[in-house]
């Protein structure tokens, strides 16, 4: 596994950190969450993250995409991360872009993939219907009709569900899980815009009889292998996604600790604080082990890459939610206020920790996975 | 008073309630807004918000077991606790919250003189005059003798200038107890007096604050050559001190306390995300966490019995109430995490009738300070060293 | 309940407290330990328990016992566990008369319960066969054989199994459980003593067709409600034994690290130390809540008795390791040694963790009563 | 080397230990007492270990990177590589187990004159002489510069006097590897010399600890009028500190690997608890606690091998190792913990064949000192602070 950064990565990294901290910086955010933006993110910036790559970073080079990788991926998600960036690139680049890679025709792959390499096109990938991450508990259903199908159900928590121009759903059929492109304006979709607690985008989807062609229906209708590695990329980048977030708190809490005085001397020479900080950088260092091990696992086509991104994706939830808590509490009184960044990477980390499974549900599906 | 007459006593106040409390305020408070806080500005929700009130206060049992001349009742602490048992068995609200009952009243019990308490005492328990509390300052935090706000002594009065900040519902008070400097020349604990003034007094400003859960309970509040007469002073001038930590003893006790009138966690969970087919929560192990969280809910809660029961018979609380402030802290705030868990998605939405506009989320937030007023729980385990531990140099 | 200890308690405890600090300290289980003692406790220390009351604490007036209850051997058992004294107090006093109490016919109680108030007989209850503590699995099988049963299985760590002067083997029937009545020297029974970690004595005891008479059977042949007051007593007494075990080494602990310098002052002076020590100071106040809770519940013929014992095993198997393992760690390289006590108090803790359940199978007790 | 070569090399190595590693040696250790220690006194356990450490330190693989003059191989770290999981391969023991190989040869070869690596080198890695460690004392703790054991100068020579603990195997080693004072007139740092000494010189004594898994891999080493000719001074006088500091941080990164070849916890716990009705082990609250151990481990191992291959892209390790040596050490209690929770009764038998004389409980024990020794885990907390985190006063 490649555990450390090549030549390419490294420019990479060293680019997107640059990138998002002038473009896409945490007041961007606040920007967005108070002025209501009807998007939820900012058009501009995803064109110029497509100008650099961005958009096309896991799309095979003759779609347009630079086709880096997973691990690249999780260095551009570290970086927004970071930066408690809004854009769709976790719903458009990775996900959407891995289920039609992964099962969609030739034909599909060449009409989408440019698009969204390019920018021009977002795409929301509806997996979720209750309340708990559940893939395998997909109740929404697509019927054959006529030369196409019928979708019944309803979705939640799909990101970038309210500003897509095309939906991918998944629905059972008879033959297995498979996924269908729907036009968000179709008869019979009804579509939420859900305010999140992070200010970042989300939907609940109703799909009442929605009919859809025989063409919609991207590759075939058993699309479980596809599926499973559409999870696995998600969880793999939203685990870096929370590196970042979570170093990042941890980064500002330690410079917090520095200079803030009490009794006279900085609270960062308070020795129990010290030890939680350590304890604390101690934890992000194995968590980036875990985030560069299961995506390079991914890119190098292991088999037990998704069980990686699984675990990282475990090890993340719990460690970027104790850097959180460590900074509200280490940070005290201004730390409670909107004022500071501190309670924005808390209630971020609590939306990326739910996403796509928390750290709960992984170690159950570690346990269940090694048959104990 | 004997199990006799507390039993007699019981049937009493069953009857009272019966007859009293009005219908709309046997219902489950729908949200923050359906507390009574009082006050010169208050707008009740509704008359029987204000009727409630209205012949609780007159009975004196807003403040039960103070002196009947200052508005209370006069009764035993067994008493009080008859009145609380009877009036949760109707589900009745209460019918006044209040900085003034909790904090100031027992100060000024305590240590204020005649006119102080013949003054303030009634307003309070009639929910007349809405109390803030003046303590927490932007440099000192933690700290909080290294108090900065100073009054200048101008014979009759102080001029108070300075900066308060963490300050309850400031923009909404008509009072507030306030600590300030009035000596500087010796070690930070003595020069601290404690005094009393008008929110409306010329130089005062209040702005709230806006919390990382949307709320501002909170505010920063300016003074700008603030007039207080020294009659103002409560004890004696520099050693507010001893005022300002039986306070802070007093407000801990009460933090420590959460929220027991929460639907039990393994509720919430089971019906968020259902049973497998063992019958088992089907997340084994958000189910593993809960069940450790439940049990050390019901031990601190004995806790708190235990330590009560201990004070009454006679031993003093002391330092203790540091431990039990920051263990039901810490477990507050491990509950609502347990309970974000267990919401998942639909918890994590900020503004819907769905979330009841993010009413989980929100007290998640707001569960984030416990651990940080009254004291962080840092600071309550230097107390439990020092104080408990006796260990060197803590 | 009774969370503040009465007059007559607080006198027991006083007495007792002396008592086993003088009688039965740590150095006498080393020297138990160390001699390789045979029966494993003092039979002379065991008669002068008894002359105290302490035999006879949980058994009625009219059988000679004193009859305090549960709470009182709570007590007891606290100081025990403060001195590791190793005594038949758990095998016999608790667990061998409560069986006898609950389920015995008048004149079993008649027969046996003076005689253990007395002193004069030592019996063990064999209840668990594999290696985790599992009463709902028992396997024993007790099969009617003319006037008398047949019994067969096999029991592991039976407290005091090779040195009782009679058994109480837990066996299922055809109507429900049943306790009964075994001579350790009939045909059929073979005793193995287990050296345990903690210098404690346990046995496995097979049985192979051994027989016994009719009136070996204790009271009826559904014991049920028996065994959960059983259980429900012998869990609250080694949550009792654990506060004291736990306690004794964070107090030690806590001693040694005022006086023990590095870096030219007492290592007790570190922040992070005393942040760890205020934390298990709080814990263990807590604990002692749930033990007098249980107990006093237990006295109080709460029908949730049983629920909170269990509740507070497993607390105290929690907060008792954590004293054990913070008190070894914080007294460094000599906590490794022998002659160290706190070593032993780490032993003694784990093995009373383990005991009549530990945390996590009490934990998911707690779940499965309440239907989560 | 190229990948070429190395593939070449990796065929000769296979053919040579295919022909040359005793069938017996290539079957798991039964026992500590299988380990080969080598020295002078050793009793090897049979022919086949006496057989395999010979041809092994005849090719130099012993220490395979060291330089040939001084018993190596002379090979790169990634042929080291090779050599190892080919006999990895093969279930091959290792030959030869020492703390000179392992601390001293290092320090020797980066700090020790050509007289000094001339005379200890060839014989650390025949296994000719076995080496010990004086560094920990009574007072001293993880404040090992605290140190007092003296050296007074005589000219050619020093009388040391002192005692040291924790000295691993004392008893059982050849010559020991020292930190004494030759000077106390500067700070605690300055003044520590590194020396080497028999320990059949007169005056040394070394006594056995007994230790709580009842084992004595240590001792109390006693040092009374001890001469030390000042040719066996490593490094300079006075400045034994960098060598001492050198060594420590080496130590660390071997402590805090761990013991991989340990079977997973889950099929311990399979094995003991079993399965229940959906297959999951039937105690679903330690099944929770195994999962995260094992993630855990499984990250903590990535960065072990992440940390070494930032060491080799030229990044050095520095205080990562005590990041390393904390988080290893940890994790390793808590798994120890959590296999005798899963082997319940069994587990705590201290003294019977059906627990290979309580291997299991002996283990746990052992594991307690894991995060006391090379360091405490606090000493290692208090390093990152101060020089990752570098906060104020660490």
């Amino acid at each position: 596994m490649a555990l450390v950064l090549n030549e390419d990565e490294v420019m990479l990294r060293d680019t997107a950190e640059g990138f998002f901290a002038t473009k896409a910086p945490i007041k961007a955010l606040r920007t967005l969450r108070d002025t209501n933006d009807e998007t939820g993110f900012d058009r501009t910036l995803w064109s110029e993250m497509a100008d650099m790559g961005f958009a096309g970073i896991a799309i095979g080079e003759d779609h347009g995409g630079v086709d880096m990788g997973f691990q690249a991926a999780g260095l551009l998600a570290e970086q927004m991360g970071r930066n408690l960036t809004a854009s769709p690139f976790l719903s458009t680049a990775i996900l959407a872009a891995t289920v039609l890679r992964e099962a969609g025709s030739d034909d599909q792959k060449n009409t989408w993939l440019p698009k969204i390499a390019a920018g021009e096109t977002i795409m929301a990938v509806a997996l979720d219907e209750g309340p708990k991450h559940n893939p395998a508990g997909i109740e929404t259903t697509a019927v054959k009709s006529g030369n196409g199908f019928k979708l019944n159900g309803s979705k939640a928590m799909v990101i970038d569900g309210h500003a897509a121009d095309t939906l991918i759903v998944a629905a059972k059929t008879n033959d297995g899980l498979a996924f269908f492109l729907v036009d968000p304006k179709a008869k019979g979709v009804a579509i939420e815009r859900t305010i999140m607690v992070d200010a970042h985008n989300a939907a609940r989807i109703d799909l009442d009889d929605v009919e859809v062609d025989g063409d919609a229906l991207i590759g075939e209708t058993n699309s479980e292998d596809a599926l499973r590695k559409v999870l696995a990329a998600g969880r793999g980048v939203v685990a870096a996604e929370l590196l970042g977030a979570g170093g990042e708190a941890f980064r500002t809490t330690v410079e917090y600790i520095k200079e803030r005085k009490q009794f006279g001397v900085p609270v960062g020479s308070f020795q129990a604080l010290q030890h939680r900080s350590s304890h604390l950088y101690t934890e992000l260092e194995i968590s980036r082990s875990a985030v560069l091990g299961a995506l390079s696992a991914l890119d190098a086509g292991d088999p037990k890459a998704d069980r990686y991104c699984s675990m990282a994706k475990s090890k993340l939830g719990d460690v970027a939610k104790l850097a959180a808590l460590e900074g509200v509490q280490m940070f005290g009184g201004v730390g409670m206020t909107d004022e500071y960044d501190i309670g924005l990477f808390l209630k971020r980390v609590r939306v990326l920790q739910e996403l796509l499974g928390d750290a709960a549900y992984h170690q159950n599906e570690h346990a269940k996975a090694n048959k104990f | 008073m004997s199990e006799t007459n507390l039993d007699t006593f019981r049937g009493e106040v069953r009857t009272w309630l019966e007859a009293n409390c009005p219908e709309e305020m046997r219902t489950p408070m729908q949200g923050d807004w359906d507390v009574c806080w009082g006050g010169r500005n208050f707008k009740f929700q509704s008359d029987a918000q204000k009727v409630w009130l209205e012949r609780m206060a007159a009975k004196g049992w807003t403040v039960p077991t103070w002196p009947k001349e200052y508005g209370g009742a006069g009764l035993t602490r067994a008493e009080e606790k008859v009145i609380l048992s009877e009036m949760r068995k109707i589900n009745a609200r209460s019918p006044l919250t209040s900085f003034g009952i909790w904090m100031l009243g027992p100060a000024l019990l305590k240590f204020g003189n005649e006119a102080q308490k013949a003054e303030h005492l009634p307003q309070i328990a009639r929910g007349e005059i809405r109390w803030c509390q003046g303590y927490s300052e932007p440099n000192a935090g933690s700290d909080l003798a290294a108090l900065a706000t100073k009054a200048e002594d101008k014979g009759d009065h102080w001029i108070v200038n300075g900066q308060k900040v963490w300050t309850s519902y400031a923009d909404q008070a008509d009072w507030i107890f306030c600590l300030v400097r009035t000596d500087n020349t010796q070690g930070k604990h003595y020069g601290i007096s404690f005094v009393l003034f008008d929110m409306e007094t010329p130089g005062v400003e209040a702005r709230p604050i806006k919390l990382i859960s949307g709320r501002s309970p909170f505010c920063e509040t300016f003074f700008d050559d603030v007039k207080v007469l020294k009659t103002n002073l409560v004890g004696e001038e520099n050693k507010g001190w001893t005022i300002a930590k039986y306070l802070l003893t007093h407000e801990r006790e009460g933090i420590g306390g959460g929220n027991s009138s929460m639907r039990p966690l393994h509720e919430v969970a089971a019906m968020s995300l259902g049973l497998d087919e063992m019958a088992r929560l089907s997340d084994p192990v958000l189910r593993t966490k809960i069940a450790e969280a439940e049990i050390d809910e019901w031990a601190f809660n004995l806790t708190m019995s235990r330590k009560l029961a201990e004070s009454k018979a006679g031993q003093s609380m002391g330092a203790d109430s540091s431990m039990l402030k920051y263990y039901g802290t810490e477990l507050n705030k491990r509950k609502f995490e347990l309970m974000m868990d267990a919401s998942g998605h639909d918890g994590l939405e900020w503004e819907s009738d769905r979330s009841q506009d993010g009413k989980l989320a929100r007290s998640w937030l707001r569960t984030k300070a416990n651990s940080i007023e009254g004291g962080t729980s840092e600071v309550q385990l230097n107390i439990i060293s020092k104080h408990i531990l006796q260990l060197p140099g803590a």
